[in-house]
């Protein structure tokens, strides 16, 4: 930096080091509570040291053991919420591409109107017309399904609009040069869009498999049969008992789990997620 | 090889109301082997021209032939053309291999054939070493080649250039345009190069289209365009430094500026416009009376900025070999009356 | 083999025991298998329920709180009717030996019996045996007075949490009401018509909310949330004492590591005529409509199992539910359990008195609704930010607008 | 950045095509439902959808009168200011900091990130854990210092207990825009303005944050966006609405009015509303990203 | 104004086993008023030095002085210095306007002074209409000078400029050159302006201090520097076409290069490398025998590039008005023996 002031790095690490320590505190104590028992936890305060029951929590949690609520097994919840934020994430990256290629490099009629109407769901989330969406789902068989967890979900534009970024930024050039090559559109978005596409789809399969990940509302509506539970909500309907009569342990053991695949999911495409993001601005 | 005719050529954008003339009927022959430079100021439309004749463009009036097709409706790919773009649009996700060799690949061409096309420009070009690299892998220079290299192997009628060099510092930009100029000689395909600087056209070019506003200025050779610029915009935009342009009326053997009469060769009276390159002008006893405000020393000569008159500014070029002026001094010009050009005042054109 | 689907909001040791009974009866035949699941609290599984049969999904079996009968009785073409049921299948049906208290509440006007009546519940007082000892009270308190001023010696006694309670509007309104002999809605709390309005703004109701929110004030009542969220608490030791459903019984008794005891609702000893009798809570089971025949034949099948004798009194004895049967209450008796656990008993003396029309119990449309409208405004009283007269009279005037609006939606 | 292509490709029918799917999955979830939503909102039906009538404004004029709804408007105002507010300034700082600090920026990144990949509903479950009065290690922790935390009955407790939660949720996120923004800000710049004299207060001031303006712009429409919506699960985990309405902020409200309350015409009546709202917003971040190419 | 004075300079960046070392001891003065120049190509530190004088980068070792007083400690606000950056690093949400007085506020000058500033540094600068915009209206040229409006308002001691002409056209930057020359004599502030380009460092510069890897390869005024260049590196790096230079072996009279010997005034013996400029070889009836490979027309000369002997390149510079030869042509070179360089062939270093 430009100025001779070391107190200044100190400062921006111990302020860097206590935001670390907010952010993290809260999934510390879901670690330790998953290590404990149920006893240990609601006897306040609860130790703020790992107890020696991890495996046992974990073990209970992924087999549906007890819980004041729901008792389906986590490894089940967790399954479906693995095949809802893949058919999320992937579905909705396969149809927002070849939108957004559409648009951005086709003129035909009615391109502005198709423009605005995907722009227009851009920020409507699910919720905002959550009944009549519902309804409609219902009507098309769609409950308790994949299908119903997911397709109304990628109903949404965002995915088509960061294409439609990323392609604008991608030198005119290069198609003119695959024109002169001869290659066909399909060909164009086939050898040139989609490689060069590359870290956009990381960045936003990453983003979009958290949000399926993450989704509550619409599956706590969608799903009635336990087996199509994603672990959200499999969490949710463990705490119905109270705040002292759930058992704290595995609920933060499930907790933990149901973190786990989407955390890893963040840390591992770190790179591609933050570009991802950032790009999204544009 | 084929040579390109353009003929009324005019190329207007968008429609209606809105539609603006960037090219306004435009006539040209590129003969066949020929290495033609487009030159201009950035936005004169030399761009718009050279992606006419590739076809990435719509013509909106006139016609454009290559050999003797009209190709005015025809698919760029299939104008057998090729094309070295400004930024080389490389492929990114392909290696230079492949970047070579994909516009074959998309025309079917076996397998081993195109290896050994590959093969072949490669050597050309010294690319041999790099072929299983990326484009992002490579100096901005070898990518150039590999520009190159995309377009020599489809072995077309017709090179298409569009200001290819100008992303190279300048070492590598003369040592690219010396090895362009070395391809053309032994290739000898049809070449169409379009650039904004002067010195890579005046060097490149067998003929030069000069172009300013949508409309062509002048063609011709180097020495042509250079010795007897068709207007003072050519005349000032063809040589470094540019062209001293003098305004002023002349009158018998003396040419009036203001806050001073010049002594000149008798022509053609009246409001006009004298030239005069910075290279033409020598120091003499007597002459045209310069006073010297600045002086920039290059090497090889030393540039000489002063004012003729009252405010007329004047660039003359001197060797470095002689002694050297100092701000404040009064020199005197003499020079050969050839070397004088003599433009129209209005209408800028060569008398 | 056929699949029943019963969906229900039985969770934690209620869990535990509607998946036992599920699992005993696939257990006893072959031909029908019933799939119990959890939807979440009574607040929760009936609107999804009503949600999945609008998109029509619904199950066949569904556990609907009391509160809610008249928003079912009130949609006749979504349900149908249990004593229906049980002729079509040729099962032996007697509404009259069921509970009376129980039986008349699922009950049509026409007498007809509407849904299956599985767990009723009645409000009750537990108390912590040690703590109450420990804080120097002898006797457990029996009236609100002294509940007050055992509150006041447990917390001198270091209790944060001497007195709490569950289901707010159940315990402290419709019981309460009935327990006092006074109306909690007009039209005989509902029962006389859909025009019926609410009715707790007596100077009964003012003085013993107020009371609570003094109680509140001083640290000797402490509110733990809506719905049964509070019960954890008196299980885990930390409130002493609590008004709460008769069902936490079994857990309760599974969990509680202290002594315990079970007593009747507190009242105030100057009302005449109270204590009256309380009024059940729980829930029912209702089955909905459009399924194939062979379907409900196994639904009958399965309430004729759950009435056995020997099934239901099991059922009462594990959970703290009243028996729904009065033969399940004569087997229970003779087995010696209300002597080997004294305080059992107290739900079923609570429930067996004779009724009035103020006692008989409450049917109003959108209760459930009502029921979320007295939590909130209740909790603005606990709180301190509204009196108790402001937060009674805010409760009855928004929950009139529900009752207004469900009149209108019922009559279409 | 260009807005359109200068060259395209022509054909009749592939662009169709390609829209198709796209088009039938937004016509069919987003147009139809929302249709349905305005249709609905001129209705009042009863719980089992077995009878309909159409009320026209009724349902909207039910809401107007509706104080409940009135103060879910100003809950919500306060709750998205709140989040908006706090998540921005909280990570502005962090990346402010982060930026400072050459050595070390990407481990903090990659420790600050984690919250971002946990479900606002299980946030919602972890800030309940760690605020409930009788378990709660801090609610334990604030008693210990004299604080007596009850978000149960505690309006303001309640809505500092989502707030935390929805904060912490949106850290990351925020971060790292933030991260990136100040890392496309040429040095530069600062360099300049250091040499100009500028304190790193001043510099921070003076010429940072007009620079971050476009992202701290675009992030407290996100953030707004996800204080309205994203924030149901940590509501319904964490208060339910409660105590009273306090915490009841809109989509609670849609939510528990129509699948809760079984109000559909008042439900299908506020989700008008919402989008109405959701829907300027839009359009007010898209004119600004318009024009803010200016720097 | 102030001196410069650099001492015995080293920087490091990194510690410990990565550390990278980028100046390795670097000496220089820059007198009171003085307008030095470094130059050198991209990575050799100049921007680095240019920065630790600002107070921007740390001083690994060693002292730079400004005045009387050691900097080292000083923060770069209170070192008395402006500096102009490559992308004018103008604040883009300030006026023009501010831009300039925002240092002035910082010190907080009353405000009349400040506008009086403003508007002497506006008028000498020709800003003066433009006080009210905001940079991205301005054209590249006009932010250039707003950048140097807000270095001068601040009435410096130093001025430092780290390659601010190379965001410009060639035009532009020819012209900026020359008003910074004008700049520096009216205002006669001590200045050390940082470039890479060669034809900016001899026109600019009253001393040139030439870098090559972290080193002062050389330290002198624009003739010295062109004239006695102190190695093969500063040989090559100044002038363009760069000066030839022929790796050999002296012996006698004779110069042997690869496939020929050429006659050469005799001098030290042994392996060397002989230095002789495009423009100092003259077409002569007989000498060094050159064979013509290329030719480039650039106006008023042209470049003919050939080969000595066997492969040794050699460029020559004729004038435009001589006839020019063809490739394959032998031309006989003679030189005034007073324009040949030796360098010793190892060290490069002049002999
Ligand atoms: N797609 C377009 N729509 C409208 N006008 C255009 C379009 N493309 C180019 N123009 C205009 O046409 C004119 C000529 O542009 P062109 O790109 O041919 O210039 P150029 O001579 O190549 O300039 P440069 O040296 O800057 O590349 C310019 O005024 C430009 O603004
Ligand atoms: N922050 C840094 N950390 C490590 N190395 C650096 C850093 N900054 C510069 N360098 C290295 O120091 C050397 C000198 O860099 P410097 O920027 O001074 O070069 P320069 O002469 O200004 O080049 P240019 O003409 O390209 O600007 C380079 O090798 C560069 O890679
Ligand atoms: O907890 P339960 O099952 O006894 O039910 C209590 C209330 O009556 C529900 O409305
Ligand atoms: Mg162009
Ligand atoms: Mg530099």
């Amino acid at each position: 930096m430009v100025e001779r002031k070391p107190w200044l790095d100190w400062l921006a690490h111990a302020i860097l080091l206590l935001g670390v320590a907010v952010v993290a505190f809260p999934l510390y104590v879901t670690f330790v509570a998953a290590t404990q028992t149920a006893e240990a936890i609601v006897h306040a305060p609860m130790p703020l040291l790992p107890g020696g029951h991890f495996i046992d929590n974990v073990t209970t949690a992924l087999g549906g053991g007890a819980g004041a609520g729901s008792s389906a097994p986590v490894a089940r919840m967790m399954w479906v919420s693995f095949v809802t934020a893949m058919v999320i994430a992937v579905g909705k990256i396969a149809i927002s591409l070849l939108s957004a290629f559409a648009i951005v490099y086709f003129r035909f009629p009615l391109r502005q109107v198709f423009f605005w109407a995907i722009f227009v769901t851009l920020m409507l989330p699910v919720e905002v017309r959550i009944g009549p969406t519902y309804q409609v789902v219902a009507d098309l068989h769609m409950l308790n399904s994949y299908a119903g967890l997911t397709v109304p979900l990628i109903a949404s534009a965002t995915a088509t609009f960061l294409f439609r970024q990323f392609f604008l930024t991608v030198p005119d050039e290069l198609v003119e040069a695959s024109r002169i090559d001869g290659a066909s559109p399909l060909r164009f978005f086939r050898d040139v869009l989609l490689p060069l596409s590359r870290t956009s789809i990381a960045a936003l399969f990453v983003i979009q498999f958290i949000y399926g990940w993450n989704q509550y509302l619409w599956p706590l509506l969608v799903t009635t049969d336990e087996s199509m539970y994603p672990v959200v909500i499999g969490i949710k309907r463990m705490i119905s008992g109270g705040e002292a009569a759930n058992d704290w342990n595995i609920v933060m053991a499930t907790a933990l789990l149901a973190m786990l695949p989407p955390a890893l999911v963040v840390i591992l495409m770190q790179r591609w997620f933050v570009k991802g993001l950032v790009d999204t601005e544009k | 090889m084929a040579a390109i005719s353009i003929r009324k050529l005019v190329k207007r954008y968008g429609h209606g109301a809105k539609a603006q003339q960037v090219i306004h009927g435009v006539d040209a022959e590129v003969h066949d082997g020929e290495f033609v430079v487009i030159v201009g100021p950035s936005g004169c439309g030399k761009s718009t021209l050279l992606r006419m004749v590739a076809g990435l463009e719509e013509v909106s009036e006139g016609e454009i032939a290559i050999g003797p097709r009209v190709v005015n409706d025809i698919e760029p790919a299939d104008r057998d053309i090729a094309m070295v773009f400004q930024n080389y649009a490389l492929y990114p996700h392909m290696s230079v291999a492949e970047n070579m060799a994909y516009g074959l690949k998309l025309r079917k061409m076996p397998k081993a054939e195109i290896d050994e096309r590959v093969q072949r420009a490669a050597k050309i070009l010294e690319l041999g070493h790099l072929l299983a690299r990326k484009p992002r892998e490579l100096s901005g220079g070898q990518r150039q080649r590999v520009a190159m290299g995309r377009a020599i192997v489809r072995d077309p009628q017709v090179f298409l250039f569009d200001e290819p060099l100008s992303n190279l510092d300048a070492k590598l930009r003369v040592q690219t345009r010396l090895e362009i100029q070395k391809l053309h000689r032994e290739l000898g395909v049809t070449s169409l190069f379009v650039t904004h600087d002067q010195v890579e056209a005046m060097t490149l070019a067998q003929r030069i289209i000069v172009m300013n506003g949508g409309r062509i200025e002048q063609i011709g050779t180097p020495e042509e365009v250079y010795g007897q610029p068709a207007s003072t915009f050519v005349a000032s935009f063809i040589g470094s430094p540019a062209m001293n342009l003098l305004p002023g009326r002349q009158q018998g053997g003396q040419f009036h500026i203001d806050g001073a009469a010049l002594d000149v060769p008798p022509g053609v009276e009246g409001e006009l416009t004298l030239g005069l390159r910075p290279e033409h002008a020598q120091l003499a006893e007597r002459g045209w009376p310069l006073r010297v405000e600045m002086i920039e020393m290059l090497g090889a000569e030393r540039l000489v900025y002063g004012k003729l008159g009252a405010a007329t500014p004047f660039t003359l070029r001197l060797d470095a070999t002689l002694p050297s002026p100092q701000a404040g001094d009064w020199l005197h010009l003499a020079f050969n009356p050839l070397h004088l050009h003599r433009f129209d005042a209005q209408t800028g054109l060569r008398l | 083999q056929t699949e029943i689907h019963w969906w229900h909001a039985m969770g934690g040791a209620r869990g535990e025991w509607v998946n036992d009974l599920a699992r005993d009866f696939n257990a006893s035949q072959k031909d029908y298998k019933v799939v119990p699941t959890f939807k979440g609290t009574y607040e929760e599984s009936m609107p999804a329920a009503i949600a999945a049969f609008r998109a029509g999904q619904a199950p066949h079996i569904l556990q609907v709180f009391e509160v809610g009968t008249a928003t079912m009785m009130a949609s006749k073409a979504a349900i149908k009717p249990v004593a229906d049921i049980m002729k079509e299948a040729g099962v032996a049906f007697d509404p009259a030996a069921y509970v009376p208290a129980v039986a008349s509440y699922y009950t049509a006007p026409n007498g007809q019996m509407l849904s299956f009546p599985f767990n009723s519940s009645t409000t009750v007082f537990f108390y912590n045996k040690d703590a109450l000892k420990a804080a120097g009270v002898d006797k457990p308190p029996t009236s609100w007075p002294e509940v007050a001023s055992a509150a006041a010696k447990l917390k001198a006694n270091g209790s944060k949490c001497p007195l709490t309670t569950s289901w707010m509007s159940w315990t402290q309104l419709e019981s309460f009401s009935a327990w006092h002999n006074v109306e909690f809605a007009t039209k005989n709390n509902g029962f006389g018509g859909l025009d019926a309005r609410l009715a707790f703004n007596t100077p009964l109701h003012l003085r013993h909310i107020e009371n609570l929110a003094n109680m509140a004030k001083q640290g000797l009542f402490v509110y733990k949330g809506r719905g049964n969220a509070s019960d954890a608490t008196f299980v885990s030791g930390e409130c002493a004492m609590t008004t709460a459903s008769s069902s936490i019984y079994g857990d309760v008794k599974k969990n509680a590591k202290f002594a315990f005891g079970i007593g009747a609702l507190p009242y105030y000893p100057d009302v005449p005529g109270a204590p009256q009798n309380t009024i059940i809570g729980g829930a029912s089971l209702w089955v909905m409509a459009g399924k194939k025949p062979a379907e409900y034949k196994g639904v009958a099948k399965f309430f004729e199992y759950l009435a056995r004798a020997d099934v239901a009194s099991e059922s009462h004895k594990r959970t703290g539910y009243l028996p729904v049967t009065k033969a399940a209450f004569t087997t229970t008796e003779a087995s010696g359990f209300y002597k080997a656990n004294p305080g059992t008993d107290v739900s079923v003396n609570q429930m067996i008195r004779k009724t009035t029309d103020k006692s008989r119990g409450v049917r109003l449309g959108n209760h459930p609704q009502i029921r979320t409208i007295v939590d909130e405004e209740f909790e603005l009283v606990w709180a301190g930010k509204k009196t108790a007269k402001e937060g009674v009279d805010a409760a009855i005037k928004r929950g009139n607008e529900q009752l207004e609006k469900f009149a209108k939606t019922a009559k279409l | 950045m260009a807005q359109e292509k200068r060259v395209v490709f022509r054909s009749r029918w592939l662009p169709w095509l390609l829209l198709a799917p796209q088009a039938a999955v937004i016509g069919v979830f987003f147009f139809w439902p929302a249709a349905q939503a305005l249709l609905q909102s001129f209705q009042q039906q009863d719980a089992f959808g077995l009878s309909t009538e159409w009320v026209g404004l009724a349902n909207f004029q039910a809401l107007l009168a509706d104080t409940s709804y009135l103060d879910s408007f100003k809950t919500t105002a306060l709750f998205s200011l709140l989040v908006a507010g706090l998540g921005l300034s909280i990570s502005l700082l962090l990346a402010v900091m982060a930026n400072r600090v050459a050595r070390g920026a990407g481990i903090y990144k990659t420790l600050l990130i984690w919250p971002y990949a946990v479900a606002p509903a299980i946030a919602g479950v972890l800030w309940l854990f760690m605020f409930a009065p009788s378990i709660g290690i801090v609610a334990y922790g604030l008693r210990a210092l004299g604080f007596d935390w009850n978000h149960l009955l505690d309006a303001d407790h309640a809505m500092a207990l989502i707030v935390l939660a929805a904060v912490w949720k949106q850290i990351s996120y925020n971060f790292l825009f933030f991260l990136a923004g100040l890392q496309s800000i040429p040095r530069s710049l600062i360099e300049a303005a250091a040499i100009d004299g500028a304190s790193p207060w001043r510099r921070f001031w003076d010429v940072t944050f007009p620079l971050l303006s476009p992202t701290s712009f675009f992030l407290l429409v996100i953030n707004i966006v996800y204080a309205f919506f994203d924030t149901f699960g940590i509501v319904d985990a964490a208060t339910q609405g409660g105590p009273g309405k306090e915490t009841a902020i809109l989509v609670y409200k849609v939510y528990h009015d129509g699948f809760k309350s079984l109000d559909l015409g008042g439900s299908a009546a506020q989700s008008v509303v919402l989008m109405v709202i959701v829907v300027s917003l839009t359009v007010l971040q898209f004119r600004f990203v318009e024009k803010k190419v200016q720097y």
